[in-house]
């Protein structure tokens, strides 16, 4: 007899240590009437569905899922995550995302049952526990930035963003001047200019001079009563630090204008100095980079922000509060702007930042800063001269390098560049981001790599450059799956197994 | 003290050296004096790995966890559903905890793929065409959907039925400050909603919302909302229960546009309300605008099949200003823990999660509308959850439940009016419930 | 500068997922003074090695280990896993070891801290869930094998045999009767002739007959009052049921010897018979074999050895034992032959057994031990024309298969078959083993794996048999290494890295 | 139910027709009708995973646990000492906890190298030459090294030090049943061991085994037993404490053949006594006497560095009735545990351990002592543990100190006379050790 299904339990094709065919969809592996479930007797009536329900309800046929049994669905599962590559397997200089190590205590703070179990609408009486970590996290997250008053609620970081437009928007509201503009640096994240739109603004993009910074003469022919604020990172996406910050601060200022700070780049500065310090509003943090919420291959993370002491009536709520020494409850300010999630935002993520955060303790966050910009320097530094360095200057925690002179001679691009790293067993920088460097490679190494692996990933990369050559647009060939045909998945779209 | 700093003194020196430093603090020499922070951070110093794991448990320890101890009659949008051991051992393995956003998919097919059964399995628990990989929450996918909604009319007023979760509406009410959207609540009516029949002065609107189940665990008539929607030319947006799916009709079947709902039943615990998944599925016609990230299939150069992140023109680093939506990280993780639950579950498991639930909460109600002095606050037909009157405050009751060892419910407030929303789960036995009724019984008198 | 130390956090050199190199040791990882260890602060007196100990006593150099951090000891041993097939890849046919899949609630039930952080030397008082919980298994492992009473100390199954032949010696030598013989078939697993020697008797091997079974006559032959016992396993370890069972038992019993049950097929009886009904004396079980203790990549295992009323009295001490309703404690049975353990044998390997034992109950298991006969016998049956079969006939939970006719016509040996079958993505089977037969091929699917996974394999090998060529001797070629020199290992032995 | 079988009915059926059967009970045609089991096995049928883990938690809870809530200061054998979560997390990975022995190298690379990391680990820790990779626990570790003594001496003889852990003297005496070797016990004096001067009438020792530090805490002169063995041509068997090796010099640089250990405290929970983790290391010429499996390494087809198990000649397989062992599976994962955690620790941490556990010891015993009615069993000097005599029962203490949240420590008795041995690990704090000493002046009032 002959067996068409796939095997889950068979063949550990997928799995890169045997094999190299691809492995099967759950659906193709999925058999009529195979279970993996088992339910607890609850000793209740066997009512049937119509019994429970209007028949008009009733689904006529129940919806298809796979079919396997727990060896199949811990098989297929367990083969899938030897096709991914992640941060536990070694290094991830992806810029701009920080992928530092997670330290694995974080994971047992978040499995635990007295955290994990906790329903978010039991009252404060009982989470008192969860409510004090929020609390301690929070004035901790201030200190960092030195701000007034924080939310947790944002899930991420462009939420983090829209939160802080909309406290902007509410601040000036309540002044009574409706202003219409945000700007920001030609070198932002494309989550600036997306959240300026949904906060219903309208993005006034300001150009970098030749230092990769903030040109100031332009900012000033931009700044005008009109201008809600203004958006910036700093270091910023060049891995520069805005050295006229200051100055940046009193011009928007002066103008009636708040400044937002994007805190994707925080890791940087640590300790060293602090957004509420340069003279900024509104920060929001990305827990998932600077605080070691791991990834999850695209979240969750958690984007709280903090505010100073003028807009802290604004904060969405219900905020976390110490009531008296040893009680905590929920309050939401007088002028909140409402709500930015569900519940209480990524609750889970902030148990592991809170862990994190008490692991390192002041002296460890400056330390983290120092070593985060020592390799980036060291990086940048061992590059010199295999590519080209279109700001060379003492950066922060990350560095962009640009493989335009590759490009130029070998016709291999940064994406190239990038594909052949991956051969090299490292996983690739981010590339063609910050958009106003030509084929940029953006570099962070974070904190958490050693000099012996800084040395391996800058051999790498150079040997990569000295070796250019056309045959690097057939990288990588090492890995479970040659190099992508993205035109074609978005040609020819196929979102899910049923579209095939 | 940097635990997680591998560099040592030697190696140290040794790179500044190589940078022509003589300090650690020269690498922050371009911050000017003035921004300098003095005297450091003042958080406490850094604590071993175990004092800090002794600091986290005692504050686990001051809650009240839902468990033996405290059995879980509370929904709400927040559900008490079976943890399965091979689905949070397989969805935590570390390639899948500690990687980024698929960037380069030749070595990120693990999670591309994952995701890509993520989209098909809720295609079909929604039984709409595409659904994409992920949002944040179920309030902020109610969001999205509105905004594609607008986006697709080209007319920014909206209805909202008032079955929709409270803190949903209150997060689309906020998010409608910057995109300006013109919210209109419509009425319940005896627990489920009452749709004008026009639209009177105001404009038409471009989205219909309604919740399916609704928030007092009613079952709304969808096909009704529709033909609402239908009168004006307005998109139908379900925020739907995908637990549901195990035994009602799918909210695409009955004609919905889009359709969102919160995925944290499938292999999330309840975690005070987050990590959750914002689930959001839309017909083909829609796919260009829908928010976030979307995984395709496709091929690698040898022809073998692959996986790749797709219709990337839609968003924020690509699109900016003009990107259907702002989010970037999403919440994949929870994704995937949903997908390997529902391969666990399978059709006939999903079936039985929410007959069981179901079951469990019709005993429930009959347990406790057998209790003189509590009344249904409707009586609409209800699925997994509903809602009585109490003579007393809902809130007091709760304090009081939770010292027989049960979670009440969700207090109720608002447009609802006092009372407590309560839900079993296919956790719930025949004990649990009894239990329940005769503490509830108690506790009110 | 140039870096010589390998980069743990770097290159993923050993993660197939990228490239092909080989994982560093994690010595060639160490930088000195680089520490992964923190300790909490114990408010202690900083006494000095000096001030703890006489100076004689105290080393003068502290040992050397590997200085790592966390980060670079996570990826180490994340990218050595993915270097190491299992049964949570995929299909492990390997036959003897029954390495079906192990249910991960099991998993969950050992990790309960209220079983790990037990201290085995806390009084009964303070420990009755776990000496309840070794009752209940006790109590259900002999009613499995038909036995009256167990010892739950012997850690593997070869500790069990060994513990079965000391009963065996104490139980003669309480009759007076010193009897020097132990008889074991020719096709026995290797442990049973090492025991039988460490049991202080001396191994006579039976052959068996044309059907695989022990032969009769020659039993007859070597049966006398100086035979102790015999150990046999049933199914044998050609997977062949010993029909004749009832007659060996009365011959051995006759003579006064004792029957030992080898439990390590015990998964193809479950439920169906029992070795206390076929006149065992003496079982031990192999609970990682057939109770789902995952093998931990050769161990730890539970070999509890259950014994008839009359060997009783004989058993290691302390037992478990109830008291009443609900009072559990130890006790030794009066002419206890010791202890073969330090303490109460593997113990967190009963609790997984234990709980797969509830999950399975008596509908379960039964149920367990006719799915792995089923498939091990279409196995055996799809691959007939493919493989010689010494003994085609029906067999039990696993079937052994030989390639002796592949030797002849191509030169390609059981071993060749294994490699090509890695190639392949499965896992091998057990070669030569059973030692009579000739490239002996033992394959056992267990009843974990699904008939698709079954028609995959067996397409592999008929695919293998069929495209036989001396090619094969290249095999595998897709793993992380390719074939491994034993003969140079055991030539130039290396068994420490200080050794190179 | 065999939730864990995949075969669905139809699957079975076509199975069957396919071996031309009729039934599954036909597979069982060849069992002769007599010996079938009618009825089924007497136990409960199957339970869901949920009621089941339900179960083993009841049972869990109804355990006295060390932790917060009962501060351990038992030894014995068995320590209470740190587990950092990055150790565990990564040791259980389901590629380690779910492969059989590497019998085929080239799929198991992962467990092959870690057990090649391992051996270096112990061979250094033991101060000889080579380590094997694992063997059930120090007590049978024990037996072992005797074994390997007697066949390279062979001389059946051993002179034991009744410093040695007394369940390991114990086991050492059932294995002796059936090799038949003579144990011959020697005294302690004031803790240490008694060497007598010549062997007398009785035929000379093959082996002499001392336990450094010994059972009750005290620290062997190992030299002078060195002498003792050199004196009768015997090998010489230390069982070491292995966190020892942080601070006393190694078994071998005093002069040991065969060094044997018991692994927990590295790496491995107090589990009730197991599985834990037998050490086994010996000098070069004795390294084709080893017991178990040993890893070796060499090179694939392709050059590439590899490692294999080696000497296998030596093994039950193989050699059968004249393996030197007859070990087959071993306790290969604990071993895992064993070198992650040794790695985690380092240099400087090991040193950490030992010098953070002698101090943690010397402050209790410096507490427990000044309690008048508590004297010391011994005086010779300990490392990491102490004996002492109470005005009462032992037994009683420990229950007693339980109810003040203290787990006492292990009773003595026997040869040691009553009384309690008492440690305190890395963990122990001083305002724990405190609290213990203060309870106990409570309980023996
Ligand atoms: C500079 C910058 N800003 C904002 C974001 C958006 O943060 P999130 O992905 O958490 O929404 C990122 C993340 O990639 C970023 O790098
Ligand atoms: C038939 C047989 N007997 C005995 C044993 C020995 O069991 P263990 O490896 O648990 O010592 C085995 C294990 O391989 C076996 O297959």
């Amino acid at each position: 007899m002959t067996t068409t299904t796939p095997a889950a339990g068979g063949k550990a094709s997928s799995a890169p240590i045997m094999g190299r065919d691809a492995e099967p969809t759950i659906f193709e592996l999925s058999v009529p009437d195979r279970t993996a479930w088992t339910f607890r007797d609850q000793g209740l009536p066997e009512w049937s569905a119509e019994d429970l329900v209007p028949a008009e309800h009733l689904a006529e046929a129940p919806v298809a899922l796979p079919e396997v049994s727990e060896r199949d669905l811990v098989a297929h599962y367990t083969r899938l995550s030897h096709r991914q590559y992640s941060v536990d397997l070694g290094a991830y200089p992806l810029g701009s995302c920080t992928m530092k190590y997670n330290p694995k205590l974080c994971d047992d703070a978040a499995s635990l049952a007295g955290f994990t179990n906790v329903h978010p609408t039991a009252p404060a009486s009982m989470t008192q526990g969860w409510i004090e970590l929020l609390v301690a996290l929070g004035d901790a997250l201030c200190e960092v930035t030195g701000m007034h008053a924080v939310t947790l609620q944002p899930p991420a970081g462009a939420a983090g963003e829209l939160t802080g437009l909309l406290l902007m928007r509410a601040f000036h509201e309540a002044n009574g001047d409706a202003r219409r503009k945000v700007i920001i640096p030609d070198s932002a994240h494309g989550t600036n200019p997306a959240s300026v739109t949904l906060g219903g603004y309208e993005t006034v993009t300001v150009p970098s001079d030749e230092r990769g910074l903030v040109d100031l003469d332009a900012l000033r022919t931009v700044l005008d009563t009109d201008v809600a604020g203004i958006m910036l990172t700093n270091p910023n996406t060049l891995g520069l630090f805005e050295e006229d910050i200051a100055e940046i601060a009193a011009m928007v200022h002066e103008v009636g204008g708040l400044l937002y700070y994007d805190g994707a780049n925080l890791n940087a500065i640590l300790g060293v100095t602090r957004p509420g310090d340069m003279g900024f509003d509104i920060v929001h943090m990305n827990l998932h980079k600077t605080f070691a919420v791991p990834h999850g291959g695209g979240g969750p993370g958690a984007g709280p922000v903090a505010v100073s002491e003028r807009l802290a009536d604004y904060l969405p709520g219900p905020l976390p509060v110490r009531i008296d020494d040893d009680t905590f409850g929920w309050a939401t300010p007088p002028a909140s702007i409402g709500r930015m999630h569900g519940w209480h935002g990524n609750a889970l993520a902030l148990v592991r930042a809170y862990a994190y955060l008490l692991a390192n303790g002041s002296d460890g966050l400056r330390h983290v800063a120092e070593a985060a910009v020592l390799n980036a320097n060291w990086i940048r530094t061992r590059l010199r001269g295999s590519y080209d360095i279109p700001f060379d200057r003492p950066n922060m925690h990350e560095c962009v390098v640009s493989a335009s002179t590759l490009r130029k001679e070998h016709g291999v691009r940064a994406a190239d560049v990038a594909k052949r790293l991956l051969e090299e067993g490292f996983h690739a920088p981010t590339v063609y981001f910050p958009l106003i460097v030509d084929e940029a490679l953006m570099i962070e190494p974070t904190e958490t790599e050693s000099l012996q692996t800084l040395g391996a990933l800058a051999d790498a990369l150079i040997a990569i450059a000295e070796g250019a050559s056309a045959a690097d647009h057939d990288a990588p060939r090492l890995t479970p799956v040659g190099r992508v045909d993205e035109a074609r998945a978005a040609r020819h779209l196929i979102a899910t197994w049923d579209a095939r | 003290m940097g635990h997680y700093v591998p560099h040592t003194d030697a190696e140290i020196d040794e790179m500044l050296r190589f940078l022509g430093l003589a300090s650690l603090d020269e690498l922050f020499a371009v911050v000017p004096e003035a921004l300098r922070l003095a005297g450091g951070l003042d958080i406490a110093q850094g604590a071993s790995e175990f004092d800090v794991l002794d600091e986290m448990a005692r504050l686990a320890a001051v809650n009240d966890a839902c468990g033996p101890d405290l059995v879980c009659f509370a929904g709400a949008g927040a559900y008490d559903h079976e943890l399965p051991s091979a689905v949070q051992r397989t969805a935590f393995r570390s390639e899948f905890v500690t990687a980024y956003t698929p960037y380069q998919p030749e070595v990120a097919q693990g999670v591309l793929q994952v995701l890509f059964e993520y989209q098909t399995l809720i295609a079909r628990l929604t039984g709409l065409d595409v659904a994409n990989a992920s949002l944040y929450d179920g309030a902020t996918a109610c969001v999205e959907a509105v905004n594609l909604a607008v986006a697709a009319t080209g007319r920014s007023t909206v209805w909202v039925s008032q079955g929709v979760h409270p803190n949903w509406r209150a997060t689309m009410a906020t998010y409608a400050r910057g995109t300006g959207h013109h919210l209109v609540e419509q009425p319940l009516l005896d627990g489920v909603t009452q749709w004008p029949t026009d639209a009177g002065e105001v404009e038409a609107p471009g989205a219909v919302v309604l919740q399916y189940p609704n928030f007092l665990g009613c079952i709304e008539d969808v096909a009704e909302a529709r033909r609402t929607a239908d009168l004006h030319g307005a998109l139908l947006v379900v925020a739907f229960d995908p637990v549901a799916a195990g035994m009602l009709r799918t909210p695409g079947s009955l004609g919905a546009d889009v359709v969102v709902g919160e995925g944290q039943p499938f292999g999330t615990p309840l975690s005070f309300g987050g990590p959750y998944l914002g689930l959001l599925a839309v017909r083909q016609e829609h796919v260009r605008r829908i928010p976030g990230r979307l995984v395709g299939e496709t091929l690698d150069v040898e022809g073998r099949r692959a996986y790749v992140t797709t219709l990337r023109t839609r968003e924020q680093d690509i699109r900016r200003e003009k990107a259907s939506s702002n989010i970037c990280t999403n919440q994949t993780l929870i994704a995937v823990c949903c997908a390997i639950q529902l391969s666990w579950l399978g059709t006939s498991g999903l079936r039985q999660v929410a007959l069981r639930s179901a079951r469990a909460t019709r005993a429930t109600r009959e347990a406790v509308l057998a209790i003189d002095g509590i009344d249904p606050v409707a009586n609409a037909p209800t699925f997994r959850e509903f809602a009585v009157r109490l003579p007393l405050p809902a809130e007091t009751v709760v304090e009081r439940m939770a010292e027989h060892g049960y979670l009440a419910g969700a207090p109720l407030a608002g447009e609802y009016g006092p009372g407590l929303l309560i839900a079993a789960t296919e956790r719930r036995t025949a004990a649990q419930i009894d239990g329940y009724a005769s503490a509830l019984e108690k506790v009110i008198r």
